[in-house]
């Protein structure tokens, strides 16, 4: 294990897989000669060359679909946008062809292929340049969608997605990519996709939150204890399409009380998504409404003060978790 | 940049035998297309559905000088791209019907055929979606550093769209071997070209990138497409630069059977025109009677051998079965994906 | 009134809004000459002329953004997709400027533009010409989105959306187009945005659904009366955002049940959106979980039967209503 | 199709007042953006900020001739755009700051400046996306018969994206009095052009769309680019032609704030060489002092009043408040929006 940043950890992902499996490469701006606008793949074009770290003409449909022309052949590509945001002028690209290529030819291709990149908010981004759209991959049959908020999920997820055989959004957080954490450094290691990771165990309440937001909510759950004794179970889906909704609904048939929090815009978002599963699936065990703290229902502003305010800060996850134990 | 060939009398110096083959991949391809929308009319096959009729030349001159071990991809007018892959025409009919013995087991259709094991990489729905995809296939074979070629088909619609710059400037820059053949039947739907494109000759957008040969040719003379698709080819196989070609076709039925042979946007008296005197079957077996490489005789057998072809795939197709209620879910993911019905208890 | 097609109804709302306001303006793919793909705008080419309908070359990206940047120096477009499908390749100008530019000016603009087409499935188009992707339009702050059912909302829908200040994705349905009903003549009519519709009133179960649905679920309405006993109240939301919930929540408050049916993927759709409305404030008054009818969380497939399978059928709703009512 | 106009060393026949205003703007332009540097160093401006140090000559020189009631509209390195159009300094300077004195009360930021009321139509961060904005209000223009144009400023790299051929195929097929002015700064981020664009000059792109007229020139040379765009200004304006001018210049700064001067993409060396060599503003100035236009009293009044207008905008942004809490929630639609805080209890 060494301590390392969610930046390097991604780094070591992809290094190890492309050491491994000469087929994978990837490609994206600034991904070569500039080392990766955030230096993910700081190190990669010196030792993999040009063919397999390729630096692309800003045209984010273009090379999208590069990469899903390349995986109908049997590469497997892996597609960095500069941020997602981005990746709206690619999106037929990922729905149209790279989640139902397999579909539509009967099972004919197989498609490898891994598109990532820093989603959601950064600092005083704005709007264009801020979204969290994770519920709308996650509508999509076809793909999978990855969101880790710790290096060493970060590390151990993008292994898999790689490795997986389908195609795999992978959500970073451009404001995740310095943190640290204790990663394994052995190559073996990985961490299967569709797994629930219990973050925090707790008796009182369920918070379930991914992405960035997982580490406000951890604030949260230390305020909980602290000032009013509630102890709260924090589980991270990680995976959000397939979800393992199931160690979500272990954990609310016995707390009986669920918070969910995510970044993106509340209407249609994954915490509906999970409240519906719960309600259908654990109807009985709720003693109070399911709450959600999200992304502000707006576009993202400039301003650092109303930015602020956007996000599911620590603050309202409290409120939420005291409202849903009936201690406010 | 773009240039004229000369139109080649010379039959390219190809033998008896290939110049046959040719006759007979377009006959198979224009009576596969009238039986296809006989099935149509019957009620066997559905959804859009778009016949590749008066433009045979195109796919027969492009494809027939292909190695098999090279890719092709192209829109949703593709059934006979896909046969000249060689691509089982009973496979086809019966992904046209909708069932288990398709290509795609009926989960494609028309528009969405695939066979990789030829090399046919599709039948693409969304308007100018494939050339990304081309690229990615060109991207793949220098990445392999193997002698391949791919040739991407593409309508004159799509030199108005946004993924034909991108394209096309990708394959440029990165020394592609792919060689694109703009299909331009004078129509996109029912615009015609010189009201979606502000530009002459089509194949004239390779100035835009250095490296890339435009050429605009007769698509009605399948001597000369495939004339020109060799050069090509050979630019890409041997020097790794692509090049667009502009065939000047004409669609003889409407843009998809739901849309009428003339109407709104062409007049029948232009429709009856091209069909009497730019028909490129007509044309080529003309020429070939005239060489004296074929004779009356030869075309009766020929059309007879194509007749039982087609006899024997809506025999194969409908001989298939309709597929499984459980088929919906599958095929959407390689290998297990947990949960995928658990929120479908109705089905 | 008058008993007239659903394409009639939008054809006559396009042709009165044109004529009442010069401004307004149509562009799309085959609008013109060709009289619409589907016929909605026939005849308008030669009354209203070239400048005012207008054919476009195959560039979704391209003449969405004609119809923004016309949009911000105070005209008021319509843009037609030939269908939503092909809007993904343009969703960056719906989603990161129309929707976005007023807040990011401060309030500077106002951006009066339509973006109008069939979405969902039709007959066997399969994967990437059936999808009905309005959860993602409405997770969207600054968009409005409406999707009609019948050639009477239709109408009224459409002129309040053209009249509005803010961009509106306008959902029509491809199979709904040749559909007749009373359409008032009435020039002055139209229908408010935000507004539910109750379109069979009943006592013992909620079902809320809207666009092409609607009809499978009156049809359900009909057999759970004559089989079950089961009296249904049907509340068609028509505008998906803003969400007129309180119409819904007061019914559910008085049948204690419900059940939520659309065309579109499951995951993150709609319908888990009305739940958290639901749970959220209406949690006590639920005697059953809130049960979802969805579009199989499946891309769309060509062959006939399996295509039928996809669609939330009566048969389905019917399954549903009686699930809630413990009636199985 | 791209040509050469030949260097002008006649002043344009411009007056000493429009010369000395051209002078004016490049120095403003110059010192706002080494404000605003500074005030990113010390916190006060946030988020991404793009500067144009470097590349004046080409928003100057493209600028000044315009109407009152023409249009403006580029990316996100806008500030100095901005302020040609007759943006108030102070409410740039509060915008960046995050102020609501801002001309978007400080929800747009660096990237997304607007003033309508002047022309100015934005600062868009989304590369490429503004072409099509620029297209539309072409079509307005002309669909109002009025006689204004609409000039559209891109990057480089925009040469290679999907938009780009969408929009300059719509302007030159709608007649559209567009403009379009590719500042060429050699790199996109950290890719030199010719590793993103297949082509020598991007304004040869122009040969794609019949009734586009292409230049490239020297965009360091601020007279030679208002030369340029006067007969592209003239071609929208009367004849209703659209134009491509690659002004060719160069940025002294790194791309964006975090991006350092020099480094992986660009040495030291090209950097200080165009520094000295190639600066817009040394280079007119030599030239007005050499044509004696301009003394050196004369200058350095003119830095003491661009100096001033610095101050005053900083202080003014400075003596602005942040925006409320319940401004995150206003200016999203036009009117009331029914329930849009109902699924928030928290903030
Ligand atoms: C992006 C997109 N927009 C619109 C359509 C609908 N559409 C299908 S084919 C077609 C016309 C295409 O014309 P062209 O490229 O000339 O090909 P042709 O049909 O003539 O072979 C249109 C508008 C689509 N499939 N995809
Ligand atoms: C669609 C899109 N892709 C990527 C980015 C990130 N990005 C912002 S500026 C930029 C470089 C643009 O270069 P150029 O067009 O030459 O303009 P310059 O910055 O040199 O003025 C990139 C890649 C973006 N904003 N939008
Ligand atoms: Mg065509
Ligand atoms: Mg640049």
């Amino acid at each position: 294990m060494a301590l390392i940043t969610y930046r390097d950890a991604l780094n070591q992902a992809l290094r190890e897989e492309m050491r491994r499996d000469p087929d994978i490469f990837l490609i994206g701006e600034e991904v070569g000669a500039y080392q990766g606008a955030y230096k993910v793949s700081r190190g990669l074009l010196e030792e993999f060359g040009e063919w397999r770290v390729r630096d692309m003409p800003i045209a984010e449909l273009g090379f999208t679909g590069l990469g899903v022309g390349a995986a109908m052949v049997g590469l497997r590509p892996i597609v960095e946008y500069m941020t997602w945001s981005f990746a709206l002028l690619a999106i037929d690209g990922i729905v149209n062809a790279a989640a139902k290529l397999r579909y539509m030819s009967g099972g004919q291709f197989k498609m490898p292929i891994t598109f990532r990149g820093p989603s959601g908010a950064a600092n005083q981004l704005a709007a264009t340049h801020s979204q969290a759209l994770e519920a709308w991959y996650a509508h999509v049959p076809g793909l999978k969608v990855v969101a880790p908020a710790t290096a060493r999920d970060a590390k151990g997820l993008l292994k898999s997605a790689i490795r997986d055989e389908n195609p795999v959004v992978f959500l970073e957080g451009e404001l995740l990519y310095g943190m640290k954490a204790e990663v394994p450094e052995d190559e073996d290691f990985t961490l299967p996709l569709g797994v629930s990771d219990v973050k925090r165990p707790g008796d009182d309440v369920t918070i379930v939150v991914h992405s960035r937001p997982v580490h406000s909510a951890l604030r949260a759950t230390e305020i909980l204890e602290r000032e009013d004794g509630i102890s709260a179970e924090l589980i991270d889906p990680r995976t959000l399409r397939p979800m393992d909704i199931d160690t979500i609904l272990d954990s609310v048939r016995r707390t009986n009380r669920c918070v969910i929090v995510e970044e993106g815009w509340p209407f249609c978002g994954i915490g509906a998504q999970i409240v519906d599963d719960i309600q259908r699936e654990a109807f009985d065990y709720l003693d109070a409404p399911v709450a959600r703290v999200t992304g502000a229902d707006a576009p993202h502003p400039y301003a650092g003060n109303l930015e602020q305010l956007h996000f599911p800060q620590a603050e309202y996850i409290v409120k939420a978790a005291r409202r849903v134990c009936y201690r406010e | 940049m773009a240039t004229n060939i000369t139109k080649s009398d010379e039959l390219l110096g190809l033998d008896r035998d290939a110049l046959v083959e040719m006759l007979r991949w377009m006959i198979l391809g224009r009576r596969f297309e009238e039986r296809c929308g006989e099935m149509y009319q019957v009620g066997e096959i559905g959804g859009f559905c778009h016949l590749y009729i008066g433009q045979e030349a195109v796919a027969v001159g492009a494809l027939t000088p292909l190695r098999k071990d090279d890719y092709v991809i192209t829109a949703y007018r593709d059934h006979v791209h896909g046969l000249l892959c060689g691509m089982d025409p009973g496979r086809i009919m019966a992904e046209l019907f909708g069932r288990v013995a398709g290509c795609s087991k009926g989960k494609g259709g028309s528009m969405h055929l695939f066979d990789p094991a030829v090399g046919f990489m599709g039948g693409h729905a969304i308007v100018g979606g494939h050339l990304p995809l081309a690229v990615g296939i060109g991207y793949a074979i220098r990445y392999r550093e193997t002698d391949q070629v791919c040739v991407c088909f593409l309508g004159d619609s799509v030199a108005n769209i946004g993924a034909f710059n991108e394209s096309l400037n990708m394959a440029a820059l990165f020394q592609l071997p792919v060689v694109f053949v703009i299909e331009n039947n004078q129509y996109g739907m029912g615009t015609a070209v010189h009201r979606a494109a502000a530009i002459e000759n089509l194949a004239d957008r390779a100035c835009a990138y250095s490296g890339m040969q435009g050429w605009t040719i007769d698509g009605m003379d399948v001597l000369e497409v495939r004339g020109t698709i060799e050069m090509a080819i050979d630019r890409a196989r041997t020097h790794k630069l692509p090049s667009l070609i502009e065939a000047k076709t004409y669609r003889f039925v409407g843009h998809s059977m739901s849309d009428p042979n003339y109407g709104h946007y062409r007049t029948k008296e232009e429709v009856s025109q091209f069909k009497s005197h730019d028909d490129p079957i007509k044309r080529f077996i003309e020429r070939l009677v005239k060489r004296q490489v074929i004779s009356a005789a030869d075309l009766d057998s020929l059309e007879q051998e194509v007749k039982k072809i087609l006899d024997d795939s809506v025999e194969f197709a409908k001989s298939s079965p309709i597929p499984q209620p459980d088929d919906l879910y599958s095929d959407i993911y390689t290998g297990e994906f947990p949960g995928i019905r658990r929120r479908d208890p109705w089905r």
